[in-house]
């Protein structure tokens, strides 16, 4: 049988091709959506001013906002922004929505991205001592927390942590981005529920490599179980676990907003809500242009890691 | 619950061997079963019925109430009864739509391939990149939200997770003789489709169904947390839980009592679910001397 | 003269709180420098008995009696209540006693090098080696067990190697430490003959070489017949019989013995063949071609170069190759689930599409195939009665006594029609895949492999039964298969492949008295035989 | 702004915020508002949170105390004609703002005819009555109404007054980053959607507050305000109703309670349906029972209301009365007018402006239900509902509130009985008259015709009153505050014990 050769600068080029028309599908859809239900969610002007402002007021402030245009040009003018970049100024708030928010990305790339690597990291960590200690106990206590952990909402459980550790132990701050400190409680809330998940999908993929033919010749060589289990089962155990891994962080992007809410915390889910809510077109569109770019972008990378890792997926 | 998905690898079908957190399981899920069942054939059944003058009677203090009242002095016992049944329902209704949903979708893509897959690739991209939250924010600004809205919405765009996984399955199976072999005897891709591929995904389907259940639970009550989804008067666990948490200094039950309730239900499909995933532990590599 | 392995009385059981045996008083040894044959029926405790020596019993079964020692340690003494703990394993393991399992294809990691993989195997026992000296030690341990450009090979996963390639780096790795004790469990069982002698050969050079004792588990006798000094018999989890190899071949003592000889395949050919003449060919397959596209490359993969095949009724026609020579592909072909590129098919008399999906119904009845994988070939949620009476619902002819006709013509009586394929053995699997294929009564019945997965005494009945059928129905056989004593005894006609192209056609008894390509004599010099030439390490008793 | 802040949170940065903890009194107050804020440009932005900040950082020309009074501010006196078209204000003397621009009454003028310059802004709707402004010397400046308006000098306590030049170099997009005004404090750092950081104004030309600086930070849960007040990481926290009675029993916080200027009421589109019966509308208003809705469940902090108008606005009358509660009346009523049963749409908001809106809806639901409506119950977002009342599209009752930050009657009446009006489903010609009549009269007389017009209104059963709630706070125990009727912060007045 003939070895197959590594991917060429072909397959890469295709691969790169494929990915961006696929990104580039996706942006479209989305922002596609989205013009639809904006339009479909009515005119702002009457949510932007006061009770008094009358009817009148309202439709010279809608006309002047561009909707008395024909819809076809109004989705065009939304295609050229997205091409420019120039998603025009927020409604409400009467700023460059691109700016809005990208002042709210970093609050909510940390939060994902601490819940994500700390719940992954913890995942890891027991995932690895039950199988090496090869508890049954330790697997049960595991499991049992993982089930009650995911028995109760976000928003119950992010409160509850706050009246213990805000206002019982007046440890942690309640709310806010003001400190190191008030990054905890929401990022316990979100890595909690992520370790649960990641935890149940490597303990499932550890166990079946744990099965592999390979492993036992490992054994049989005289290697350390832990040996195995760090050099040759983890690297293969993590494979399936990091493509789950993207979906959810492109999703974690997203769809913080609960968190958000219980903690005050300045992100882009609280913002798209309230901007969706409140028929904040410019902020919706570029809002969900940077998720969906941020969905394709991490999942992008978990497939290049993926290849990286495992060579064989690279020739299909 | 957060909105990221929560997708699970294709697990392993095993034999049912009765473990005690099976046990637990069903102990724990019947219980909430029972309530359901139970509770609206008792005299005292009136999950609406107000009475400001009784409005948060703590729990065993009133035999009326054997739970207590909530805000509006209604039934607690009752409401905790109706709204297992609400979000049950709409939940159970939920998972099989997107079962279904998901498994065609993942067996035609992983049957067919090609074009049809890429397609299915690109519409599930999209479903994934496109918050279902802000979705159902945007559909409920124009529709009114109710339930029939959040189970139709939830009900089309949850179901990735179980196209990933029959997508795996049935692109192996199409590889299988036994799947090819129904061809070369005259039979078509229907026959096969029909015989063969649904009958060998359905017991996956089922399994990452029963993890959803807990998943839809907690999303249906997120929903609820904000304003979408079952609309009052009729009760739903995350709306009481919601609820309650005004509550929570004073009248804490108002909000432990269905959390308490919803942790039996999902906390027991989950653990009855985990009794069809748990792997033969150890394999090759367990500890390694002699004994 | 030392011992290297003793087993005395060895008992597994399963756990649990009804215990199986498994393996009952079991007890062998082996010499420093001798090699021993561990034959017997699938299943009857070959491999658990090897694994309980270096403590590799799987999850749910353990020794409950007996000894076992390695090298004058005892690692297990039931009664005096010894048992090494994981320290004293790892330290044995690799170093006194090393393994070559049977799957090579599984047996390696997938996502590293191979070099690297050898390298940590080196490293194991020898920590102190700098990892740029272990690697090189890899690269030489797999020079040394002939693997070309190791150097360049080592930095390839093991997905980039062929099956052969692979069970060399499973040896490199084995030898690694010069072990006492090699213990081979089915090393070649996944590799055509010509691999398969190679394999073996690098075993003895490497005993030649250190000096080690070799345990040998295989269902084929001629392997043993050829590689081994002593024999032992299992059946049922006992040992029937142990002896000197040729002894015991020679003159079994066991009746259980005598009938694993019996089934094994005769060296001869079929006395009368069964064409008939006056009817309508077969299969007549002109100049087939067979491509595979694959990513990333412009041109595609050629499996099946210009293949011709005619198969008159009644005839069985052999395709032997080595692994990888289109044998498969030349069927996938003809049967149209693989579509030739060019070509004609034709098939009893009527020419067909070259795609499974263009043919009609009554196309697609005409050629009918059993597939080379018994395991994949039946649906595991159908009993045995739906899945032969699948093909007669798909043409609406179903009938009940049809489908018991079609069991009964396999040898399967009534008790198995309820039955999983769960349930089945892989000879009764392969005979429900034949009952199947019959089922629509095809004029060209496509064989591919349909014993290679089965132990002589079943493989003997199912090719009974194909003989039988053939006379009974003028079926045509086109029979695929790397077992040349199988291919002997059936064929009335052999094709030889070699990289997708025919290099000889002939007649059957031809090819085995005078075969003309120097391919197909390389692989008919492969063949081990129960008289084949010993192959052996240094003399063990010297 | 914007750049250095994505740096400093790209690089995990965070300021160190948090209480002075130290021994002395605190000066710092952090104070949670319910809702984010919108452009911090005074000219364009009028939405009533953002008058917390602009209360702080701009002076207007009047202001409206605690109690709902009128006070001056910028303006010393303000004086109209005899027809009350023509209001000259007095300006304060010396007035600087916080870049040393002075404040006169250019800048006043400026300020106004900016606002009266774009229709579609949000203070355009306040000055309606307005036909032009002029600076008549340094510090007068006279505005010409359109036609008589006697509470005109409340509807510029709403209005801040920028300074002109300044305003004009920088341009309205970078003068809302960096805003400027004459007011007691200045801005420090605005984080948009995040917190608003004030500092005082040492140079303010009144009298200096106590409190050095303020931060304001949306926070949009309930739950989220009171357990930042009680884990300390907020001093003061509008809270619902619900919660006043858990947080009082807590030592590290307080509780104030305010009546607030507003009214929850029900609106009735009378001019469809079984609902054009003034029969019907009549029991709808003796159905529910409105002292069960204040003692029940909002446990007592809210007030039934007989009219449209809180006791705290300019306007109320206490000789206005409603019939009561009289549910066998009503089930009369319904008799009478021959009521079958047809279902009655029941709109209302889920979340926003009314606390505990979905309990009180379910209330009225079961009030209603009980002497023999069929009421449809429906939901909807805040901002769907008002749209939905906005877009007249109320189909039968729906639940709303109406809080004049004025503290004046005319803004109210002129939504809910002139024809232009939102809520005015009824589009009764005699409240059209009445309303606009109001204007045009002072003191007394005034409000009688408010208390005609009310009088009629529930006559008509156009709308039901419901009850005036309460602004409820919890806060630092050691607060020193008076909460507003309209619920917006002033911590001018503010110091810590
Ligand atoms: N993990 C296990 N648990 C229970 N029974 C097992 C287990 N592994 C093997 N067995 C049983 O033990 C018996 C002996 O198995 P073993 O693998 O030693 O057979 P073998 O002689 O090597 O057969 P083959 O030639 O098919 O490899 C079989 O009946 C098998 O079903
Ligand atoms: N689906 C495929 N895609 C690409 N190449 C293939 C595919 N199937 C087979 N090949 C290649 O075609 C060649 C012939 O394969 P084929 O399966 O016909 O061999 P074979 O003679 O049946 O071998 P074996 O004895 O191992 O079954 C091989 O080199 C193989 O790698
Ligand atoms: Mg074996
Ligand atoms: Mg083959």
């Amino acid at each position: 049988m003939p070895g197959r050769p590594s991917p060429s600068v072909i397959d890469v080029l295709l691969f790169i091709a494929r990915r961006l028309a696929l990104a580039v599908a996706t942006v479209l859809a989305v922002v596609t959506i989205a013009f639809v239900l904006g339009r479909a969610t009515g005119e702002p002007g009457a949510l932007l001013l006061p009770d008094n402002a009358t009817q009148a007021d309202v439709q010279a402030l809608n006309s002047s906002l561009g909707f008395d245009r024909p819809l076809l040009v109004q989705y065009l003018d939304t295609l050229v922004g997205l091409v420019t970049g120039d998603f025009g100024d927020s409604y409400r708030l009467r700023e460059s929505a691109l700016g809005l928010v990208l002042q709210r990305v970093p609050a909510t790339i940390e939060l994902a991205f601490w819940a994500f690597l700390i719940g992954l990291a913890l995942a890891v960590v027991a995932a690895l001592t039950i199988q090496l200690t090869g508890s049954r106990v330790l697997r049960a206590i595991v499991g049992w927390a993982g089930a009650i952990r995911q028995s109760v909402p976000d928003f119950f459980f992010a409160l509850l942590l706050v009246l213990v550790f805000s206002v019982l132990l007046g440890a942690l701050p309640s709310l806010g981005r003001t400190s190191y400190a008030s990054l905890v409680l929401p990022v316990a809330t979100l890595a909690t529920g992520q370790f649960v998940m990641y935890l149940r999908l490597l303990d499932a993929a550890l166990s079946e490599q744990a099965g592999q033919d390979y492993v036992r010749t490992a054994i049989a060589q005289g290697q350390r179980r832990s040996t195995v289990l760090f050099t040759r089962m983890l690297p293969n155990a993590i494979v399936p676990v990091l493509g789950m891994a993207g979906l959810n962080l492109g999703g974690l992007l997203g769809g913080t907003v609960v968190v958000e809410v219980v903690f005050a915390w300045p992100g882009l889910g609280k913002l798209l809500t309230d901007a969706v809510s409140q028929r904040d077109f410019p902020i919706v569109q570029a809002g969900l242009v940077f998720v969906a770019l941020a969905f394709v972008i991490v999942n992008t990378a978990v497939d290049v890691l993926v290849r990286r890792i495992d060579t064989r997926t690279a020739a299909a | 619950m957060t909105t990221s998905l929560t997708l699970a690898t294709a697990p392993v079908v095993r034999r049912w061997r009765p473990r005690p957190g099976a046990a637990v399981g069903a102990l724990m899920l019947g219980t909430v079963l029972l309530l359901t069942a139970i509770v609206p054939l008792l005299p005292g059944f009136d999950p609406m019925g107000q009475d400001l003058r009784a409005a948060l009677r703590p729990p065993f203090a009133d035999p009326a109430h054997p739970l207590g009242t909530d805000a509006l002095g209604r039934d607690l016992l009752s409401r905790l009864a109706l709204a297992s049944a609400v979000t049950l329902g709409m939940t159970v209704v939920i998972v099989i739509m997107n079962a279904v949903l998901g498994s065609l979708i993942g067996i035609l893509a992983g049957y067919y391939g090609g074009r049809l897959e890429a397609l299915i690739t690109l519409v599930s991209n999209v479903t994934l990149a496109m918050p279902v939250v802000l979705l159902l924010i945007a559909i409920c600004a124009v529709l009114r939200p109710s339930a029939g809205l959040t189970i139709l919405v939830l009900g089309c765009t949850w179901w990735v997770g179980y196209a990933r996984v029959t997508r795996n399955i049935a692109a192996a199976l199409r590889r299988q003789d036994f799947v090819v072999s129904p061809l070369t005897q005259g039979g078509d891709s229907v026959w096969v489709l029909t015989r063969h591929i649904v009958p060998n995904v359905w017991p996956h389907t089922l399994i990452i169904a029963a993890t959803d259940v807990a998943t839809i639970v907690l999303i249906t009550s997120s929903l609820e947390y904000l304003g979408l989804g079952v609309q009052p008067p009729v009760p739903s666990w995350g709306s009481m839980i919601f609820d309650g948490q005004r509550h929570l200094a004073g009248d804490p039950w108002l909000a432990l009592l269905p959390g308490l309730v919803m942790l039996l239900a999902v906390g027991g499909v989950q653990f009855l679910s985990q009794q069809f995933t748990a792997e033969t532990r150890g394999g090759l590599l367990r500890k390694g001397g002699m004994r | 003269m030392s011992t290297v392995l003793r087993i005395e009385n060895l008992r597994i059981e399963t756990d649990g709180d009804t215990p199986r045996t498994l393996v009952d008083g079991v007890s062998l040894q082996v010499d420093r420098g001798e090699s021993l044959g561990v034959v017997g029926e699938s299943g009857s405790g070959k491999s658990l008995t090897v694994l309980a020596a270096l403590g590799l019993l799987p999850v749910g079964t353990r020794v409950t009696g007996g000894r076992i020692v390695i090298d004058d340690r005892v690692l297990v003494d039931v009664e005096a209540d010894v048992w090494a703990g994981e320290r004293e394993l790892r330290a044995l393991r690799g170093r006194t006693a090393a393994m070559v399992f049977q799957d090579p294809m599984s047996s390696l990691d997938p996502l590293r090098a191979v070099g690297a993989q050898v390298a940590s195997a080196v490293r194991v026992h020898a920590p102190r080696l700098s990892r740029r000296a272990a690697r090189e030690r890899a690269i030489d341990l797999l020079t040394s067990v002939g693997v070309r450009d190791a150097a360049e090979r080592a930095a390839t996963r093991p997905h980039q190697w062929s099956g052969g390639m692979r069970q060399r780096a499973m040896i490199a790795m084995a030898i690694a430490h010069d072990p006492l004790l090699l213990i081979a469990d089915e090393p070649t069982t996944a590799l055509d003959v010509t691999v398969q002698a190679q394999v073996m050969d690098l075993l003895a050079e490497v005993r030649d070489r250190t000096g080690s004792a070799l345990v040998l588990i295989t269902h084929d006798l001629g392997l043993v017949a050829e590689n081994s000094d002593r024999l032992t018999v299992m059946h049922h989890g006992r040992v029937v019989e142990t002896g000197a190899t040729r002894a015991v071949l020679a003159a079994p003592a066991e009746d259980y013995t005598r009938r694993l000889m019996a089934a094994m395949p005769a060296e001869q050919e079929r006395a009368t063949p069964a064409v008939r003449t006056g009817e309508a060919d077969a299969l007549v397959a002109e100049n087939i071609v067979v491509d595979y596209r694959v990513s990333g490359r412009k041109t595609p993969v050629r499996a099946v170069d210009g293949v011709s095949v005619r198969i008159a009724a009644g005839e069985t026609v052999a395709v032997v190759g080595e692994s990888g020579c289109g044998k498969s592909s030349l069927a996938k072909a003809v049967l149209g689930i693989q579509p030739a590129a060019a070509g004609t098919v034709v098939v009893g008399g009527v020419p067909v599409r070259s795609e499974l999906a263009a043919r009609t119904a009554a196309e697609r009845e005409l050629a009918q195939i059993v597939f080379q994988d018994p395991y994949s070939a039946l649906d595991p949620r159908l009993t045995v009665h739906e899945l032969v009476a699948e093909p007669l619902r798909i043409r609406r002819a179903y009938n009940r006594a049809t489908v018991g006709t079609l069991l009964a013509d396999v040898g399967l009586d009534e008790s198995y029609a309820k039955r999983l394929p769960g349930q089945l053995s892989g000879g009764q699997r392969q005979r429900v895949g034949i009952a199947r294929a019959l089922a629509l009564r095809p004029r060209l019945l496509v064989l591919d492999e349909p014993v290679s997965a089965l132990d002589v005494s079943i493989q003997a009945q199912v090719l009974t039964l194909l003989d039988t059928l053939q006379r009974e129905h003028g079926l045509g056989y086109l029979f695929i298969s790397h077992d040349l004593g199988v291919v002997r005894s059936i064929a009335d006609r052999v094709i030889v492949m070699q990289h997708g192209r025919v290099v000889e056609e002939a007649p059957t008894a031809q090819i085995f008295s005078d075969p003309q390509h120097p391919f197909t004599r390389q692989l008919l010099a492969a063949v081990p035989r129960l008289d084949g030439p010993r192959r052996t390490a240094r003399p063990a008793a010297a | 702004a914007t750049g250095t802040l994505l740096l400093s949170g790209c690089a995990g940065g965070f300021d160190e915020g948090g209480d002075a903890g130290s021994g002395d009194t605190p000066t710092r107050i952090v104070a949670a508002i319910p809702t984010d804020p919108t452009s911090m440009d005074p000219i364009k932005s009028g939405a009533l949170v953002v008058l917390s900040v602009f209360f702080h950082t701009f002076d207007q020309l009047v202001t409206i105390t605690a109690d709902g009074e009128l006070a001056p501010k910028l303006a010393t006196e303000w004086t109209p004609n005899d027809d009350l078209t023509q209001w000259d204000f007095t300006l304060q003397e010396g007035v600087t703002a916080s870049n040393g621009e002075a404040i006169t009454a250019e800048d006043v003028a400026f300020s106004y005819q900016t606002i009266l310059a774009d229709p579609t802004g949000e203070n355009f709707a306040y000055l309606s009555s307005v036909a032009s402004v002029e600076a008549v010397d340094d510090l007068t400046v006279r505005f010409i109404l359109k036609s008589p308006f006697s509470a005109f000098p409340r509807n510029t306590s709403l209005i801040s007054i920028v300074p002109a030049d300044t305003y004009q170099e920088m341009g309205a997009d970078a003068f809302a980053q960096a805003p400027i005004g004459s007011g007691p404090y200045v801005f420090d750092k605005i984080q948009t959607g995040v917190s608003y950081d004030l500092v005082r104004n040492d140079d303010y030309w009144g009298a200096a507050p106590a409190i050095e600086s303020i931060s304001l930070q949306p926070v949009s849960s309930d739950e989220s305000r009171v357990n930042g007040v009680l884990s300390g990481s907020l001093d003061v926290a509008p809270i619902g109703p619900t919660q006043v009675e858990s947080v009082e029993s807590q030592d590290s916080a307080q509780v104030f309670s305010a009546l607030s200027n507003g009214v929850v009421f029900l609106g009735v589109n009378s001019t469809s349906g079984v609902l054009t019966d003034a029969r019907i509308r009549e029991a709808i208003g003796l159905a529910i029972d409105k002292e069960a809705i204040t003692e029940g469940l909002l446990s007592g902090l809210a007030e039934p209301a007989s009219t449209t108008l809180a006791p705290a606005v300019e306007g109320y009358s206490d000789e206005v009365t409603d019939p009561g509660y009289d549910p066998d009346r009503a089930r009369e009523l319904l008799a009478e007018a021959g009521y079958a049963g047809e279902p009655i749409p029941f709109d209302y908001a889920t979340d926003g402006r009314i606390p505990l809106s979905a309990d009180v809806a379910q209330t009225i639901q079961a009030s209603l239900e009980d002497v023999g409506f069929t009421v449809d119950l429906r939901g909807a977002d805040q901002q769907a509902h008002t749209l939905k009342v906005r877009g007249r599209e109320m189909e039968g009752i729906y639940l709303n509130t109406w809080a004049p930050s004025t503290v004046d009657g005319d803004l109210p009446l002129t939504d809910l009985y002139e024809p232009a009006g939102n809520n005015n489903y009824a589009q009764d010609p005699r409240t059209a008259e009445l309303a606009a009549e109001q204007r045009g009269v002072e003191g007394e007389s005034r409000l009688d015709v408010f208390t005609e017009l009310l009088s009629y209104s529930n006559e008509q059963g156009y709308y039901v009153p419901l009850y005036v709630p309460m602004n409820n706070y919890a806060a630092d125990p050691d607060l020193d505050w008076t909460p507003r009727a309209d619920g917006l912060f002033d911590f001018t007045q503010t110091s810590f014990k």
